[in-house]
């Protein structure tokens, strides 16, 4: 395998791809947002359960491909506990770690998606779940896309 | 003549390079095909010689481009075997001349409660333009099924039954681009126009693969790319039968397809011109003539058993894996092979095949309807030319067998 | 400064030969420019190297190619400057533009009795299609007058009273391709969105040929060709402010520009992917990214001062002429000079000039409706860009003093 | 001037040019065509009289470049008394002429037309006025145009 395969694919990642944690259907959530990605045809759901402005409980559900799966799985991971301002700012490092390369070492097992950066084809894959995430804190309906990404 | 067959790719200077540090082995022709020389050569040379726009001009350099671009549309009927330059259209490409059919055709001949017939295997190309229409008219689309499950055919017992009915247009595809399926286009014509119904052949992967001849298909409209087919992007044919052409009203309005021109109202060309307002791509039809010679000049019955072969040795040994799922007919297919990798998403697969230099296209390959059908989201899909050699196949056999091992 | 503008005539290769045994002199721009080597050397990288579809690809060319296209759309947003890259929709041409316009923004917005706005000097591409749309819809056509016989200029006294009625677009040319006119399209946008109504400027010949500012213009809309301003033939622009392009219906349906397809129905991307249907032309839009990079480099507010410079020698030498009429205003003029030879048609004055190597264009140069109303059937047309020079003009003014020789 | 240009704009050309024959209406008259060429403008009304099959008088008006006045001047001129199919005869070769350049000696002034070919531009000028008498002697009534030819 290639250096950057095996950036991409570390061990963290393919292991949350194939045994995703937080997969499942919190079916008394108050907020729920659906991702898409159109290109692919992938599509999540992911369930927020909110507690005075904590995220008490995260989990999400659907198919795609091993980044975004394991993409969910790690923010699932996360973002648990955290309030809703710092799951965002959260976000922007991720966002920024996964567009531009450079993470930062507060960022701990999620510094496993740097990889993704040299495969820029793939970096929505990456994104889409967190995007769904931040549409259901929000307690938006309409499904997010990875289209306002390009 | 594998030999031959190797000499061919010198004339492809994309195909010499390294991806990721490995030769290119580029599978992504149903996308898009390579150029070969000749064709960028006729691009510079029209640009540094003859360029001018075209029709009006009395000048010397545009009676130059005048005369190249009306060479492309007679070699166009050449390759095609239609009556008259007058039934060949320069279009941005398949889409575009669907579009055309559907706006023009449609809007002045379907009517609320006709019925527009489709295959379940269209590309989104050949589906989304007669949704738009059924939306503006109130027609409806019906749809004669796929069957046969992975192998994907048409299920042509079911025509008849279909074409009793209102339907004003047939548009079929020729090859599908997601499965390799042949349909038998002359066949399903006849029967069409033995019903009366109008019919439209989506020719976006058969035209530069075998020799297209529409007299024998016997369809009233046919569409193809020019980059399908080793021509540039931006150009592409939309074949029509002159007596629907000349009945069929403008679609887009601007310079040259008037005869005359008032504040109130104008007065337009016959077809082709009609159809062609504003400048066209002029360089784009001057290389699109250079492809048609090009790939001439190779054969395209020679390119469809050279595409056949590369198939079938793909398909047995994709098929003969363990956890390898392949789509498309077992026989009498195109180059073009579908595949999912047992427990890896399509686009992790061609992510790692293209860090070993191989090119593949994964997702829903814009038949997204009928892969929901065949219950997939999405495939990994190698696509051939005869610029593919079996070197390229067996990379493609090692690169999925790569794909097993690491995702296991 | 002049020798500055000659060196930059070694960038463009079709200047460099004979026509019929002269020096070619080549002024018929406002029909097509040449191409700087750059751009065709751009053009071919892309084809060696990077050819492949966009956006739906993962593998590496693929990926190089939608990351070129994208950077176009980028490059464009800067060249008129837009807002944002979704401003942006790659098109043949202005003419598809303004189809595009008239077809998805016209069929959804107006209705019977609504009038839409134009100017008496509108080139047939923005007449035709609003021709089109009326007749779809039992909307009228209201024109703004032109005043001022032969010199042609927009009676804007006449805009406030057309205003206040139920216009719903008003589109204009920015420059007259025909008179050479300028029009103050900022003052008329204002009126116009004071008024409500929505504006569409024609750039075909201004976005070449001087800095171009959407903002400062305040337009709805603004389209332009490639071909026009040193880019490939097949590609052009067409500008639309966002919170009207997010409402506005599809235009051509197909693969890339929807969110999801089903039999029944489809969900569409928005701009500017809504509106670019099928393989679009790639190497057009890279090309013409080249161009931008060219025209910025040379500086359009330089070729600006160059083109009125020529144009006022043309425009004074031919005006001293005996027998000579000429068209378009007498100051503050654009590099295009229509005149006519007294008792000579236009098409005898092309061939005689094209004999000797200057290349002109005859015609009505498809505003036909505004030359009926000057009582002219066609003029010669000299039309010029920052690679003439002023030796270009005295060989115009030679030629046409043969032609009156020869015809007297 | 170069020969190529001599050749297109010969005396004879120049003179029906500026003083084109027959150039009249002929108001009683049973048959008019008019021929259209778009790319110019230009548009001829030609009208024909008939006697038996055979054309009594025939004449033009209308208005366009040297090339196709001269051909219609010509064209009256060596029409007259001629019989609908060898009027038809003579058109099929004075065609071939413009188009192909190989003139025969019996086309008389007519082959004054003979340098046209090398001006593709301009082959509808020199046609266009046939095309308008052809129709007129069979009795169209619509408006022909040089599209046709392309
Ligand atoms: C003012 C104007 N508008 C529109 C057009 C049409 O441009 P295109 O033919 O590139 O679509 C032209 C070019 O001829 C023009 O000069
Ligand atoms: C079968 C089929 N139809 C239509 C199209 C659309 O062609 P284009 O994108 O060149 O308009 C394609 C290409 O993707 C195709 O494979
Ligand atoms: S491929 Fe669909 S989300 Fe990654
Ligand atoms: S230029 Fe009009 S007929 Fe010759």
């Amino acid at each position: 395998m290639t250096e950057d395969l095996a950036d991409l694919y570390q061990e963290l990642i393919l292991d949350h791809s194939k045994s995703p944690r937080n997969f499942r259907a919190i079916p008394q959530c108050q907020r729920v947002a659906q991702g898409d990605n159109p290109i692919c045809g992938d599509n999540y759901t992911v369930y927020v359960v909110l507690d005075g402005g904590v995220i008490r409980d995260m989990a999400f559900q659907g198919s795609g491909c091993a980044i975004s799966k394991a993409s969910a799985s790690l923010m699932t991971e996360a973002l648990k506990g955290k309030s809703i301002a710092s799951a965002e700012a959260l976000f922007g490092r991720v966002r920024e770690m996964i567009t531009q390369g450079h993470g930062d070492g507060s960022l701990e097992k999620l510094s496993a998606l740097a990889g993704v950066h040299q495969f820029p084809a793939r970096v929505k894959c990456a994104i889409l779940p967190w995007h769904a995430a931040m549409a259901a804190m929000h307690g938006k309906e309409e499904c997010v896309t990875t289209e306002s990404e390009e | 003549m594998v030999e031959n067959w190797n000499e061919i790719r010198h004339d492809f200077p994309a195909l010499h390079q390294l991806v990721h540090g490995h030769p290119l082995v580029y599978l992504d022709n149903a996308a898009t095909t390579q150029k070969p020389n000749i064709v960028l050569e006729t691009l510079l040379h029209y640009y540094r010689h003859d360029n001018a726009n075209v029709h009006r001009g009395i000048h010397e350099l545009s009676n130059r481009a005048t005369t190249a671009y009306e060479a492309a549309r007679v070699r166009a009927v050449r390759f095609i075997h239609a009556r008259e330059s007058s039934e060949i259209i320069f279009t941005r490409g398949t889409t575009e001349g669907i579009n055309l059919v559907a706006a023009s055709w449609g809007m002045s001949h379907v009517k609320k409660g006709d019925e527009i017939l489709l295959t379940e295997m269209e590309h989104h190309s050949n589906l989304v333009p007669w949704q738009l229409l059924a939306e503006r008219t109130g027609a409806k689309l019906v749809f004669l099924p796929v069957t046969g499950g992975d192998e994907g055919l048409l299920d042509v017992d079911r025509l008849d039954s279909l074409l009793f009915r209102r339907v004003k247009l047939f548009a079929m595809v020729h090859i599908s681009n997601s499965l390799g399926t042949v349909n038998p286009v002359s066949w399903l014509c006849e029967r069409a126009r033995k019903a009366g119904v109008v019919t439209l052949v989506d020719a976006a992967q058969s035209a530069g693969h075998l020799p297209l001849d529409v007299q024998q298909i016997g369809c009233d409209f046919l569409v193809f790319s020019g980059h399908k087919l080793c021509g540039p992007t931006g150009i592409g044919v939309l074949y029509g039968r002159q007596e629907l052409l000349n009945e069929m009203p403008p679609y887009q309005g601007g310079g040259d397809m008037i005869l005359s021109v008032d504040y109130a109202a104008s007065r337009y060309k016959s077809a082709p011109h009609r159809f062609e307002a504003g400048t066209p791509d002029i360089s784009g039809a001057i290389g699109l003539h250079a492809a048609f010679d090009y790939l001439d000049e190779v054969g395209r019955d020679r390119i469809w058993e050279h595409d056949q072969l590369l198939a079938a040795c793909a398909h047995h040994g994709l098929k003969d894996k363990k956890g390898i799922r392949v789509f498309g007919p077992h026989a009498g297919r195109a180059g073009v092979v579908s595949f999912m990798v047992e427990g890896v998403h399509s686009h992790d697969v061609v992510t790692v095949a293209d860090q070993k230099g191989v090119a593949l296209r994964g997702g829903h390959h814009c038949t997204q309807p009928l892969f929901h059908k065949l219950g997939v989201e999405s495939t990994a899909r190698a696509s051939f030319y005869f610029y593919n050699t079996e070197e390229d196949v067996d990379r493609l056999i090692e690169v999925i067998d790569e794909v097993q091992r690491f995702f296991s």
